[in-house]
């Protein structure tokens, strides 16, 4: 097929080197901006920490006008958000996977994981813009509130935009189960649910631990969708599991004064800072879902 | 002994149910987006934005899309090529293939914070359309990285095998053998992580966006008007009349779905059509 | 085989690769023409002033999101009748408007309060001179839910009674008012480092060193706050004039305890009665050169034309005749 | 323990017709060899008895199977007990991840035939019977992968015989498996089938001449010839067989 250009004069091998190493300079690219992303984040974010040390981060008033930067409030609103959001996402989003890979005919299958894919791929300012028209005023309504921007509305836009994370990389784990395993359930007169049950999920289970670890990552990096609805309000809820109280979370701190404070400033300085909280939490949230997926993988050989 | 067979029917059905709950919300959102479509006129598409049209955005939207496919797409290609070909496997490999992981799973607000103090600040660019390039790239390049590795793992050994043989360097086959029968999975994975960014709003937040300026970025390093960030400001800053944003909501829903579903409707094509798997 | 595969392969990519360039291309072809024949039939008008540079020159804008409607209009109006011009409209805050203008990263700032000592100190270090342009006029109105109170009970507050509520030293309304409800009061208040915020927290919270209560509801924008007094009970929350709607009941103030309780209307604002007002600004560096397009546009903003279009976007027009220097 | 009676089978993949017209009757308490050429149609046979091909997708039946009478297919036929009844062991060691006794004790607990005591007492006879517990009393709980392929394939053989099926259907069982365990494998065959019916697929001519009662052979979907082991291998009634028994294709 390629004759021709296998026959092209000696000089070209020598540009093999060269174009090898730029190969590996463009491998390299993400190892480099990874750190350039921590390197910078932690220089324009020290001023905050070195003002306020560990008082940043379990300080629990975050008030720009008084120029007190403590994070808590922010990191609990993030964390509280997310775990509800998860709690809604899981269920649902391991179950439709389920029903996907192992219910669905195949001919049907691959249309609905694309919807599903689809649904993802819908820009959060989207969710954003339909959570305020839509959902706020049906929550405020559904429970009496005054406000439908609450936290609990927050967790709902973002369980819809974490589904089809948990949903595809669960889906791809499931549908690796090795066939033998689910001849061999079906074999001794398992059912289809009990096959599923005792011999699918216990496979996959790695995968789909992996898979709400990834969401996890998702849905706490999650910015304008959250910030359009879950009120804004940096204080931790009473009592704390309040989930029909506004909060403020990490992003939407960032994203909201990120355009108001002056370069330079204390406020600036501090808003780097969430950055940095927020970039450890995702590469410990995303390493530790690597770690458990490649676990898996060696499991199916081990045990 | 029996076991009802209806019982596990409709166990499946309710396993079913959030299948449907996805379905639903998808279309639900859609048809919102889509009572919408009355209040947009075709020719808001083609009127400049000092006119109360939508052109400069969604061809500075085009722009800067275009930009991060041409920055992320060779990089990301290269880099591909060599963890798939070149590399042995090793720490670094590793390492690299950890970092991609993360870079993947790296927040949009972050990679725009880091942008605005790395592109905008350090280098200088400032808020413009190429700081905005390298930002969305930064977030393209995982895509593109994992879609092309997929790609280039789908060609057969002995493809590469046979130019190799006919004495090809290891260059001239990836040149001519590898990147050709990969080539649609590479276009495709492309066009995956274009759809990735082209609602993106949080990291073009602070990098590359303004409100009005006159036409369309004559350089680079001029800023630039994007749908998502117009609609974020509107709503967000201004509170503008929902009629207007609703327009400018479902211009960049459709084109967002648009380069979405391409995207995915060939992935599975060309997953299927394998030739050399059948 | 495998050239039979390869070659179908590529010849399927070639097509799609062509297919999508040919679309790209019309539609870009389609657009280029749409936009050359819009810039065509925009007549350029032909006086010849005594100074043509500033005809084709560009400016850029940052600053508070109180102004940037005014800004996004008027810029939009003015590109619209001089051709040649670019103004680039940013966003950020009245801080960013400042430090903007300090840092001559922009030509106009845009800002909805006056500077704080530490901008005027850093724009001195710097030599810069800051110069304000007031170009509108705006009041902060206080306003609450009708569940509090409506045009048959009114309310009537001392700007020090109102710093207590959003300090949150009064928690329930009855404690503000006997007769009021003994209900919890909602605090709604605007983003740190917005201008609105700003003049609200200068007349009412700094003379007494109040600081907002952390309880409080923030929200991004004027339209916000008023979304969420609007369908808050027992809400209070802090507005610009001009998104008054009738679903809230507004406060009249008085300076002080004895002072008279002015309503802000038209009239009480441009004279001065009504105790939260404030001037929209634009800001330069030094007096723009004259005849420079920072100048024009500054005199654009003020005259007949631009003032109607600050009324247009719900905000008074400068009390008198600004003088066009 | 159980005959089968197989009455006019077909069976289609999507548009291909597999099976043509099948009729046979395999005796109980013998082993039945079912061989032929790759792509005839035997695994299909097979998993015809136990209606596994209906886990795959696009997969039609016609005909009557009975055991003991009874049509397994017909519509009031659990499928479940059915394939408890009906025992199979696959080409590949297929255990599941999970411990030796775990995998033996899964089909019992599936069906609730027994826990605890009596549950670890189907698991050790099953054990004996599949001739494995000398070789794995001491290590019940560790992972079935850490067996060698012939000690998994007998695990599988374990586990199918757990649930007291009445038939044993094995597919190709040595296919995958070195001569020595191939042996024990066969060994057990014949140890089975007194007290099962045993029906194996093999392409293996010699080992259908060494473990089976009867033989049947097919060839492109169609019963071609079927008998006692002895008669078919001494005088093959068709000339297709014979040339497949001498080796002629295959």
């Amino acid at each position: 097929m390629s004759h021709n250009k296998c026959a092209s004069p000696n000089f070209l091998k020598s540009f093999d080197k060269p174009v090898e190493k730029l190969m590996f300079l463009c491998a390299l690219s993400s190892i480099v901006f990874l750190f350039l992303m921590l390197l910078f984040i932690t220089r324009e974010g020290m001023q905050a920490l070195f003002t306020f040390g560990a008082d940043f981060i379990i300080g629990p008033v975050w008030e720009t006008n008084s120029n007190l930067y403590g994070a808590l409030p922010l990191i609990y609103g993030s964390l509280m958000v997310v775990a509800v959001a998860l709690a809604v996402a899981v269920p649902i989003g391991v179950a439709t996977a389920m029903f996907v890979e192992e219910v669905l005919p195949f001919s049907i299958r691959d249309l609905v994981k694309s919807l599903i894919e689809l649904l993802a791929s819908i820009p959060s300012i989207i969710y954003g813009f339909i959570g305020v028209l839509f959902l706020a005023p049906q929550i405020a309504s559904l429970f009496g509130l005054s406000s439908g921007t609450v936290a609990l509305t927050a967790s709902l836009v973002l369980a819809i935009m974490t589904i089809p994370t948990i949903v595809s990389v669960s889906g791809e784990t499931i549908a690796a189960v090795p066939k033998e395993y689910k001849e061999a359930a079906l074999a001794l007169g398992a059912t289809k649910w009990q096959t599923l049950k005792n011999v699918v999920v216990p496979t996959a289970k790695s995968g789909i631990l992996a898979s709400v670890m990834l969401g996890f990552g998702r849905a706490i990096g999650e910015t304008v969708a959250v910030l359009m609805v879950a009120g804004n309000v940096a204080v931790i809820p009473t009592p704390p599991w309040n989930i029909l109280s506004p909060v403020y979370t990490l992003t939407a701190a960032i994203a909201m004064q990120m355009g108001e404070a002056a370069v330079g400033t204390l406020e600036y300085s501090a808003l780097f800072g969430l950055g940095l909280i927020l970039f450890i939490i995702t590469l410990v949230v995303n390493s530790l879902a690597d770690i458990i997926a490649k676990k898996g993988i060696k499991g199916e050989k081990g045990l | 002994m029996m076991r009802s067979r209806s019982w596990e029917k409709v166990f499946f059905t309710i396993l079913g149910a959030p299948a449907a709950i996805c379905l639903t919300v998808f279309f639900w959102i859609t048809s919102v987006l889509l009572t919408g479509i009355g209040t947009i006129r075709l020719n808001l598409l083609t009127t400049s934005a000092l006119q109360g049209g939508l052109f400069e955005m969604i061809v500075g939207t085009a722009y800067l899309l275009l930009g991060a496919a041409g920055v992320a797409g060779p990089v990301g290609v290269f880099a591909a090529i060599h963890l798939t070909e070149y590399a042995r496997h090793g720490r670094l490999i590793r390492v690299i293939d950890q970092a991609i992981n993360n870079l993947a799973g790296m927040p949009s607000i972050l990679i725009g914070l880091f942008g605005y103090a790395f592109f905008c600040r350090q280098l200088g660019l400032g808020i413009s359309l190429a700081s905005g390039w390298l930002t969305l790239a930064l977030m393209m390049l995982p895509i593109v990285i994992r879609g092309t590795e997929e790609a280039i793992k789908m060609v057969p050994y002995n493809f590469k095998e046979a130019a190799l043989a006919l004495g090809a360097s290891k260059w001239e086959t990836v040149k001519s053998v590898t990147v050709p029968s990969a080539a649609p999975g590479i276009i495709t994975s492309i066009l995956l992580g274009m759809a990735r960014v082209a609602g993106e709003t949080a990291a073009i937040l602070f990098t590359s966006c303004v409100l009005v300026t006159r036409g369309l970025p004559k350089s680079p390093f001029e800023p630039v008007m994007a749908l998502a960030f117009n609609l974020f400001v509107k709503i967000v800053a201004l509170g503008e009349s929902p009629d207007k944003v609703f327009g400018i909501a479902l211009i960049l829903f459709l084109l967002v779905i648009s380069f979405a579903s391409v995207g995915i409707a060939l992935r599975i094509y060309y997953r299927r059509k394998q030739p050399w798997l059948r | 085989m495998v050239r039979k595969a390869n070659k179908g392969l590529s010849k399927l990519v070639a097509i799609a690769g062509m297919v999508s360039l040919l679309i790209i291309g019309l539609v870009v072809g389609y657009y280029i023409n749409a936009i050359t024949q819009q810039k065509s039939n925009t007549n350029y008008p032909q006086e010849f002033g005594e100074d043509i540079a500033w005809r084709t020159s560009s400016i850029t804008l940052s600053g508070s999101t109180t102004v940037l409607p005014i800004a996004n209009a008027c810029a939009v109006a003015f590109m619209n009748k001089h051709p040649g011009i670019t103004i680039t409209v940013q966003g950020g805050g009245s801080g960013v408007g400042y430090s903007n203008v300090i840092d001559g990263v922009v030509d106009l700032g845009m800002a909805s309060r006056e500077p704080k000592t530490s901008e005027i100190d850093g724009a001195k270090s710097k030599g810069v001179d800051l110069w304000l342009h007031p170009i509108a006029l705006d009041a902060v109105c206080v306003v609450v839910h009708p569940s509090v109170a409506n045009s048959s009970y009114p309310l009537s507050l001392t700007l020090q009674e109102v710093g207590k509520i959003f300090a949150g030293i009064y928690k329930y309304w009855d404690e503000v008012k006997p007769g009021l409800p003994h209900k919890e009061i909602v605090v709604v208040v605007r983003e740190p480092g917005s201008g609105t915020r700003g003049t609200f927290e200068e007349y009412t919270m700094h003379p007494w060193k109040y600081n907002v209560t952390a309880r409080a509801s923030v929200q991004p924008s004027n339209p916000a706050v008023k979304n969420k007094v609007e369908t808050t009970p027992y809400s209070i929350g802090y507005i610009g004039f001009s998104f008054i709607s009738e679903k809230m009941h507004v406060v009249a103030l008085a300076k002080e305890a004895g002072k008279p309780h002015v309503y802000p209307t038209v009239n009480s604002i441009a004279k001065g009665e009504y105790p939260i007002s404030r001037y929209m600004y634009l800001v330069t560096n030094g007096q723009p050169k004259s005849g420079s397009l920072a100048d024009r546009f500054i005199d654009f903003v003020r005259s007949k034309e631009g003032q109607q279009i600050v009324e247009a976007n719900g905000f008074l027009k400068l009390p008198y005749v600004y003088p066009t220097s | 323990m159980a005959e089968v009676d197989i009455r006019k089978l077909n069976v289609w993949f999507k548009d291909n017709h597999v099976l043509k017209d099948l009729t046979l009757t395999i005796e109980e308490n013998a082993v039945t060899a079912i061989m032929g050429p790759s792509g005839c149609g035997k695994s299909t046979l097979l998993r015809a008895i136990n209606r596994m091909n209906e886990t795959i997708d696009g997969c039609r039946t016609t005909g009557e199977i009975y055991i003991d009478g009874q049509n397994i297919y017909n519509g009031n036929t659990d499928v479940y007990e059915l394939r408890r009844r009906v025992g199979m062991v696959f080409q590949k060691p297929n255990p599941l991840p999970k411990s030796i006794f775990e995998n033996v004790a899964f089909g019992v607990k599936i069906h609730k035939l027994a826990d605890g005591k009596k549950l670890n007492e189907i698991v050790e006879r099953s054990l004996k019977e599949a001739v494995l517990w000398d070789e794995v009393k001491d290590r019940l709980h560790e992972s079935a992968f850490s067996l060698s392929g012939g000690q998994q394939q007998r695990l599988c053989i374990a586990r199918a015989l757990a649930v007291n099926p009445e038939i044993i259907l094995l597919d190709e069982p040595c296919s995958a498996l070195d001569p020595i365990a191939t042996q024990k494998i066969e060994t057990l065959m014949r140890k089975l089938a007194e007290k099962y019916t045993v029906i194996i697929v093999t392409h293996n001519v010699q080992q259908a001449a060494r473990v089976s009662d009867y033989v049947a052979f097919l060839y492109l979907g169609k019963l071609i010839e079927y008998g006692p082991t002895k008669q078919v291998f001494e005088s093959p009634k068709h000339e297709l067989t014979e040339r497949y028994i001498t080796g002629e294709f295959g």
